[in-house]
C-alpha cells in the first residue's frame, strides 16, 4: 500500500519535485545536470592547468580516443565482449543466487551450515579470486564468466536470503492455517513477498558484476573494457582510461535502470 | 482471577457425554494458560464445543480472545494445558482442520481480490481449475463485492478488505471455523447479511464454529452458547446459552433475554 | 610527510631493480641526502606500469621501468627523463617444458603464448618472433599477468611464456623439464631510473644526489653479489637460490649511463610501439627517445668512478 | 510484527532447526562444517597431486606461512594497518551515504540531480579509481582510506535512499495529519522505518570495503592485508596469496557479524 | 443516485447563516467528487458542520466515508469540488487544524505505547517534556492502557492498538477531530467509556468533531446530527437531526428514535 516515490509524486508531502511543471516527462533530464557541471570543472581544470594534460586528458581528447576506437570498429568489440561476458555472469550468478537464497531463507539447517561460509566469502575482493579461477578453470570465457557471476551471486543470495527470512510472519500465519502446504505457500506467500528483496539484490548483482569486470579481463583477456582500462594503465594512457571509466559508468547505468524498469513493472503494489 | 468459574454443562466432562456429540468434542481446551513474556493471556481457560455447534466467545479488549484462537488454529506453539481437535492436539497437527478468519485483514498485497480469497480454497483444490474459478466468483459475490474481483488490497475501504478475509475463510470449508471479529467494520446492513449467510454456511456444512465478537446482540443472534472471557489474565467468567429456536427471529424474546444475560456478565 | 621538514622526495624501489633494494636496507638514500631539508620517501613498485603512474601523478619524483616501459610513458606525454640505467638485466625469455615439443622460436608458430602486454617480456617476444620470420598474428597471445602467466604454462593452459624473472628463475630451478628455448640479452631493455622534468629542472643538485647514491649502491652490489642476493631474496620472499640466480647470472650493473646501446634498442622498438597502438595516436616514439635519455647528467657521477 | 528468522526459531512452519535439541546454544558450530569439509577436500587435493603445491599449497602450508608472520610480528602489521583503513574508510563512507541518502531520499528534486550520476559511478570497477585517486589525493593514507569510502559510500547511499522513499504510506499519512514538522516527522517516522534499510547498506558497504582494499592498498603501500595479496601474486607466493583470503574472509566475517549484530539490537520490532 | 438529497437544513447556505455559526462554517464541502481511477468514490456530496458541533457519518461499506475524512484532513489532493475548514480550502493548509483517527491503528512498530501516542502532541509541546509525558501517561490511562505504556504495537492486542490510536488523535487536541470508526474493535464496556471519555473532550475544548461509525446506536448517541451517506459512489442520503438533550442517557427516547430514523435511511 506504500506507494514508491518513483512511481507517485507529489503526494505525501515529502517530495519537492511537484513543484515543477510538468515533472515527469522531463525530470530525467536532471539528471544530466550535475555531469554537466562536472564536466566543464574537469575542462577547466585541465585547461588551466591545474591537472595536466598527460595527468588527465580533457574531455574532448577522451570523446576523440572513444571516437576514434568506434571509427575503427575496435571499440564495439571490447563493448561486445564485455557485455556478453556480464550478460552471462549475471544469468548464472542470479541463478544460482536465487537457488543458494531460496534454500537458506527456508531452511535454518541450510542457514547455518551454508550462511557463515558464504558471508565470509563475500568479502574476498575480486582480484583475490584471480589466480585461483585461473587454477580452476583455465585461461578460456568460462573462467571470465564465473569470476563475473562470484560477484553478480552474493547481493542476490544475500538479499534473497534475508527477503524471505523477513516474510511478514502475518502473511505465512495465513499460510499455515488455510494448509497451503509447502510449495503453494512459496508460490503464492513467501515468493511474491520476497520479490522486490530479490530484486534490489538483483540490482546489487548486476552492478558487482560490472565492477567484477576488470578483474576477470586480467585472466588472458584480449577484449573488453576492462582489458581496455587495464590496457590503458600499463601504457600510461589516461584517455583510454578515463574512456573506459565512462564506459562502465554508461553501461553500468543502463543495465541499472533495465533491472529498475523491471522492478517498477513487477512490484506495484 | 485465579478462580475459574466454569459452570457444570460446559466442563469437558459434561460435554463429552453429551449424547450428540461423538467420542470427542470437536474443540477441547483444559487448563489453557499462554503467556507472552510477562502477559498472562489466559489462564486456567477450560472450555468444550462439540461437533455441529456455535459457540461466540465475547470479553473485554485484551482478555485473550484472539490468543485462545491462535491456540487453536496451531499458531501458538507454547502454552501449557491441553488443547484439541477432535480429540488431537493442536501441535500434533489436530489444527488441520481449523480455519481461521483473523481479526485483520492480513491479505496479500500483490494479489488481487480473487486471488486472495482462492489463497483459502481447500488443499486438493487447483485453483486455476474453471470450478475453483466459479467459486471463488460465488464467494466474492456473498460477501457483496461483485466488481471488485481484480482490485487490490490498497484499493479497498476498510470493510471491503474484512469482507474479502471473510470469504477467504469460507473457502477453505473446515470442520472447525474460527472467527475473529470478522463483522466489526461492516455497516449494520451488509453485517446482517453477512452474519445470515454464516448461518447459512453453518446449517449446510454442518462445521463447528467459534466466534468471537464485541457484538452482544451478534452473539445472541448466531450462537448456541456464548462464553464470556474476562479480566486479564483471561478467564472464563461466564456460559450463556441461547435458547431460542432457529431460524431466529432477530427481536426474539430468547435472544433479548440471553443478550441480557451476556451483558450483566460482561459487567456493563 | 613530516609537518616541520618542507619537502619529501619521493623515491620508489622495486624487486626488479636490486640496487634499490640495498640503498633502502643501508639507508644510504636518506644519508645522501642528511645536509639538506628534504626527506627521502620510499614507495614500492609491483612492476613497471605501477612506477609509471606514480611518474604520471607527479606523486614520485625517480621512478625505476623497463626501458621500453619509459618510452611509452614519455611518448604518451609523461614528463619523465632517464638519467640514469640502474642495471642491464637479462630477465626476460621464453620459456616452455620439453614436452611441448618446443625448441626454437619458429616452433611457436599457431601456439599459445603468454605475456603480459605493454611489459618487456611481451617486446621480447614481439622482437623474437620478427627474427624468427612470425608476425604476432601466426601465434596466439594469451595475455596474462605475469605469475599467472608462469601458473598457466605448468597448468599447460598455454604452450610456452615469455617469462619474467624471479617467475622465470623460479620455474627454472624448482620445476624439472622447464626450459629457457630462446634467450637474447640484447632484446631486454634494461632498467631505467626516470626523474620527473619538473625535478631534474628544480633540484638538480637533489637528483644528483640520487644518482650518488645509486653509483654508491652499484659498486657495493657488485662488490658483495651473494650479500645483494641476501637482500633481494629477504626482501621479495624469494628463495636464496633464485635471487642468486637472478642477481648474479642476469643482472649487469657495468653500464650506468645512457648511451648509443639503448638509444638503438628503443629506436628499434619504436615502429612496434606505433603499429601495436601502443602510443598515443599522435605520439612520436622514435621522436621522444631524445627527449627520454639524458647521458649527460650521470656522467660525472658515473664516468668518474 | 513480522518476526525475523534470526530472533525467533521453530514458528512459522518455515523452519528445520526446531528440530534439534537445544539448537540455539550449537547452532554456529553447524557453520564450520562445511569450511572445514572444503578444507579437508582442498588438503586431499593438493597432496594426490590434482593440484600442485607450487599452484595451491596444502592448508598446513598456509597455516605455517601465517604463523610464521604471526611470529613476527610482521603479519599483525599489515592486518592493523589494513584494520585502520577499512574502519575510516567504513565511517567516512557510510556516513557520506547517509547524507546523500537522506537528501535524495526526501527531495525528489535532489534525487532527480544527483541519483543517475551516483548510480553510473556505482559501477565503475576499484581497479578503475586508482589512477585517478593517485592523481587526486597522491599515495598517501588518505587517497586509500578515501578509496574505501567509495566502496562503502554506495550500498549505504543505495539502499537508505530507496528505504526512505519506501516508507510506509500510510506512516507518513500520520505524520502529515498530526503537523510533526519536517524535523519530527523525520526523526520519529522515517528514520525509525528507514533503519533497517540503513543497516542492510551498512552490511553492504562494509563487504565492498574489504573489496576495495586491494585496489586501495595499490596505491603506495608497503603495508597491509591487499598489499600482501599482490604482494604474493607479484611473487608468485600461492601461499601468501590463499592466506591473504584466508584473512580477508576471517575479518570480512567479523565485521560483517558485528554489523549484523548491531542490526539486531536496533531492529527489535 | 445522482440525485443528492440535501435537505435544506444542511445545505451550507443555511448553516453558514445560523445564529450560532461565526462567518464560515467550521467544516464546508460542496459538491464533492474523488474518484480512484474508475472508481467513483464520492459524488457530488454536500456537507456543513458548524463549530463545536458534533457529526456522525454513517452508511454502507465503502461508500465513500474514508474517503470523505481524507479529503478533509488534505491527505488527497485531487478531487473535484470544495472542501473547506474554517474557510480555508484545505489545499491551502485548511487541513492543517485538522486531527484524525485512522480506521486502522498505524502505529510505529518500533515505538511503545507512551511514544507511539506523543507522535500525537500538538506542535508546540516538546515531546521530552515531564508536562508532556504526564498528557501522555493520562491519555494512556484513559483509554485503558495503564500498565501497557512500555509495550510495542506488536504486543498489543487489535482493541488495545485501536485505544492507542486513539489516544493519539486526542493527544493533538485539534479544532476539528475525525475519527474514522475508532471504537469497531471495543467491548461494549470499553466502547462506553470511550464514548463518554470522547463526549467529555468534545464539551471540554469545545472542538468540532466528525465521527464515522456502522454503530447506529453509537451514532445517535453522540451525534448533534447523523449524515447518512449510500450508495456507490458515495452521495448523501439523508440527514438526520439527534433532537435529545445533552447529557443524555442512553435509553432517552429521543435517542431510540433517531436510531430508527437512521435505521431507515440505511434501508436496514
Ligand atoms: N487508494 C484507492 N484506490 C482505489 N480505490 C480506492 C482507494 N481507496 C478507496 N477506494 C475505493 O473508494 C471507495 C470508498 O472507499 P472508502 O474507504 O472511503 O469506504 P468507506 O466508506 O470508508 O468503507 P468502510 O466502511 O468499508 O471503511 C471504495 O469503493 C474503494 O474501493
Ligand atoms: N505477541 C504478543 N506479545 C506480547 N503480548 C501479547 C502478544 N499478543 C497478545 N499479547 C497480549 O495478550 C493479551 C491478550 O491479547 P489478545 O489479542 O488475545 O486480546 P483480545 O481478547 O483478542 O483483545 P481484542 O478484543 O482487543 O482484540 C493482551 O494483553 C496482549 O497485550
Ligand atoms: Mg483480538
Ligand atoms: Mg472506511
Amino acid at each position: 500500500m506504500a506507494t514508491t516515490r518513483e512511481t507517485e509524486t507529489g503526494e505525501g508531502g515529502l517530495d519537492l519535485a511537484g513543484a515543477f511543471p510538468d515533472p515527469d516527462r522531463f525530470r530525467w533530464l536532471l539528471g544530466l545536470v550535475v555531469p554537466a557541471l562536472l564536466v566543464v570543472v574537469w575542462h577547466l581544470l585541465v585547461v588551466t592547468g591545474v591537472f595536466a594534460a598527460h595527468q588527465l586528458p580533457e574531455p574532448l581528447r577522451v570523446v576523440e580516443t572513444l571516437y576514434g576506437m568506434a571509427a575503427t570498429g575496435e571499440l564495439w568489440g571490447h563493448v561486445a565482449i564485455t557485455l556478453q561476458r556480464v550478460f552471462f555472469g549475471v544469468v548464472l550468478g542470479v541463478s544460482v543466487g536465487i537457488v543458494f537464497g531460496t534454500v537458506t531463507g527456508l531452511y535454518g539447517l541450510a542457514n547455518d551450515l551454508l550462511d557463515p561460509l558464504l558471508q565470509s566469502l563475500k568479502n574476498i575482493p575480486s582480484l583475490a579470486w584471480v589466480p585461483l579461477f585461473l587454477l580452476w578453470f583455465g585461461i578460456g570465457e568460462g573462467a571470465k564468466v564465473l569470476l563475473i557471476a562470484v560477484g553478480a551471486f552474493f547481493p542476490v543470495y544475500l538479499n534473497l536470503s534475508t527477503g524471505i527470512g523477513n516474510v511478514s510472519e502475518d502473511l505465512l500465519e495465513v499460510a499455515e492455517v488455510y494448509d497451503l502446504g509447502r510449495f503453494e505457500s512459496l508460490r503464492r506467500v513467501v515468493f511474491p513477498a520476497a520479490v522486490p528483496s530479490l530484486l534490489v539484490g538483483i540490482r546489487g548483482g548486476v552492478g558487482l558484476a560490472w565492477m567484477f569486470v576488470v578483474a576477470a579481463e586480467l585472466i588472458a583477456a584480449g577484449q573488453g573494457i576492462g582489458f581496455l582500462m587495464s590496457d590503458g594503465r600499463v601504457l600510461a594512457r589516461p584517455d583510454i582510461i578515463v574512456g573506459s571509466i565512462l564506459l562502465f559508468a554508461f553501461f553500468g547505468n543502463l543495465s541499472d535502470l533495465a533491472v529498475k524498469g523491471v522492478k517498477q513493472r513487477v512490484v506495484d503494489w | 482471577m485465579t478462580d475459574t468459574s466454569s459452570p457444570a454443562d460446559d466442563s469437558p466432562e459434561s460435554t463429552g457425554d453429551s449424547p450428540e456429540s461423538t467420542d470427542d468434542p470437536a474443540l477441547a481446551v483444559r487448563g489453557l494458560t499462554k503467556r507472552y513474556g510477562d502477559t498472562v493471556a489466559l489462564e486456567e481457560v477450560d472450555l468444550a464445543v462439540d461437533d455441529g455447534e456455535f459457540v461466540a466467545v465475547v470479553g473485554p479488549s485484551g482478555c485473550g480472545k484472539s490468543t485462545l484462537l491462535r491456540v487453536l488454529t496451531g499458531l501458538e506453539e507454547r502454552f501449557e494445558g491441553r488443547a484439541a481437535v477432535d480429540g488431537v492436539d493442536v501441535r500434533d497437527g489436530g489444527s488441520d482442520g481449523v480455519g481461521m478468519v483473523f481479526q485483520e485483514p492480513r491479505l496479500l498485497a500483490w494479489a488481487d481480490v480473487r486471488e486472495n480469497v482462492a489463497i483459502g480454497l481447500p488443499g486438493g483444490v487447483d485453483r486455476d481449475d474453471p470450478a475453483a474459478h466459479d467459486r471463488v466468483d460465488d464467494l466474492i459475490e456473498t460477501v457483496g463485492l461483485d466488481g471488485f474481483a481484480g482490485h487490490r488490497p490498497g484499493e479497498l475501504s476498510g470493510g471491503m478488505a474484512q469482507r474479502v478475509s471473510l470469504a477467504r475463510g469460507l473457502a477453505y470449508e473446515p470442520e472447525v471455523l474460527l472467527l475473529d471479529e470478522p463483522f466489526s467494520a461492516l455497516d449494520q446492513l451488509t453485517k446482517y447479511e453477512q452474519q445470515d449467510n454464516l448461518l447459512d454456511v453453518w446449517r449446510e456444512r454442518g462445521a463447528t464454529v467459534a466466534l468471537v465478537t464485541h457484538d452482544v446482540e451478534e452473539a445472541a443472534y448466531l450462537a448456541d452458547r456464548v462464553v464470556v472471557l474476562g479480566g486479564q489474565p483471561g478467564t472464563v467468567e461466564a456460559v450463556v446459552n441461547v435458547e431460542a429456536d432457529r431460524p431466529r427471529e432477530r427481536t426474539d424474546k430468547a435472544l433479548l433475554a440471553a443478550r441480557r444475560e451476556i451483558t450483566d456478565a460482561l459487567g456493563v | 610527510v613530516g609537518g616541520g621538514s618542507s619537502r619529501t622526495v619521493t623515491v620508489d624501489y622495486a624487486y626488479y631493480n636490486p640496487v634499490s633494494l640495498v640503498l633502502r636496507e643501508k639507508g644510504w638514500m636518506a644519508e645522501a641526502f642528511a645536509d639538506t631539508d628534504a626527506e627521502i620517501e620510499w614507495v614500492l613498485s609491483l612492476g613497471s606500469n605501477q612506477a609509471n603512474e606514480y611518474s604520471q601523478s607527479g606523486e614520485a619524483e625517480v621512478a625505476s621501468t623497463a626501458g621500453i616501459a619509459a618510452l611509452m610513458a614519455r611518448s604518451n606525454g609523461v614528463p619523465i627523463t632517464t638519467p640514469y640505467i640502474y642495471s642491464e638485466p637479462e630477465w626476460t625469455a621464453l620459456v616452455t617444458f620439453e614436452e611441448s615439443g618446443i625448441e626454437t622460436v619458429a616452433d611457436l608458430e599457431g601456439k599459445r603464448v603468454a605475456a603480459t602486454r605493454g611489459t618487456d617480456p611481451y617486446f621480447f617476444l614481439l622482437q623474437a618472433l620478427d627474427d624468427a620470420g612470425l608476425s604476432e598474428d601466426d601465434v596466439e597471445v594469451v595475455h596474462l599477468q605475469h605469475p599467472e602467466g608462469q601458473s598457466s604454462l605448468v597448468q599447460g593452459d598455454v604452450d610456452a611464456w615469455a617469462g619474467l624473472d624471479p617467475h622465470m628463475a623460479e620455474l627454472e630451478l624448482e620445476h624439472d623439464g622447464a626450459e629457457l628455448f630462446f634467450r637474447e640479452p640484447a632484446y631486454n631493455t634494461y632498467g631505467f631510473l626516470n626523474f620527473l622534468d619538473g625535478f631534474l629542472a628544480d633540484h638538480p643538485e637533489d637528483a644528483r644526489r640520487v644518482i650518488d647514491a645509486y653509483e654508491r649502491g652499484r659498486e657495493w652490489a657488485t662488490d658483495n653479489p651473494e650479500e645483494t642476493a641476501s637482500i633481494l631474496a629477504s626482501e621479495s620472499d624469494m628463495s636464496q637460490p633464485v635471487a642468486e640466480r637472478v642477481f648474479t647470472q642476469r643482472n649487469d650493473l657495468s653500464g650506468p649511463v645512457p648511451g648509443d646501446a639503448h638509444r638503438d634498442l628503443l629506436s628499434d622498438l619504436a615502429p612496434i610501439l606505433e603499429r601495436e597502438g601502443l602510443v598515443n595516436e599522435g605520439a612520436d616514439p622514435a621522436g621522444s627517445i631524445g627527449d627520454l635519455l639524458d647521458s649527460e647528467f650521470a656522467a660525472g657521477a658515473a664516468g668518474g668512478e
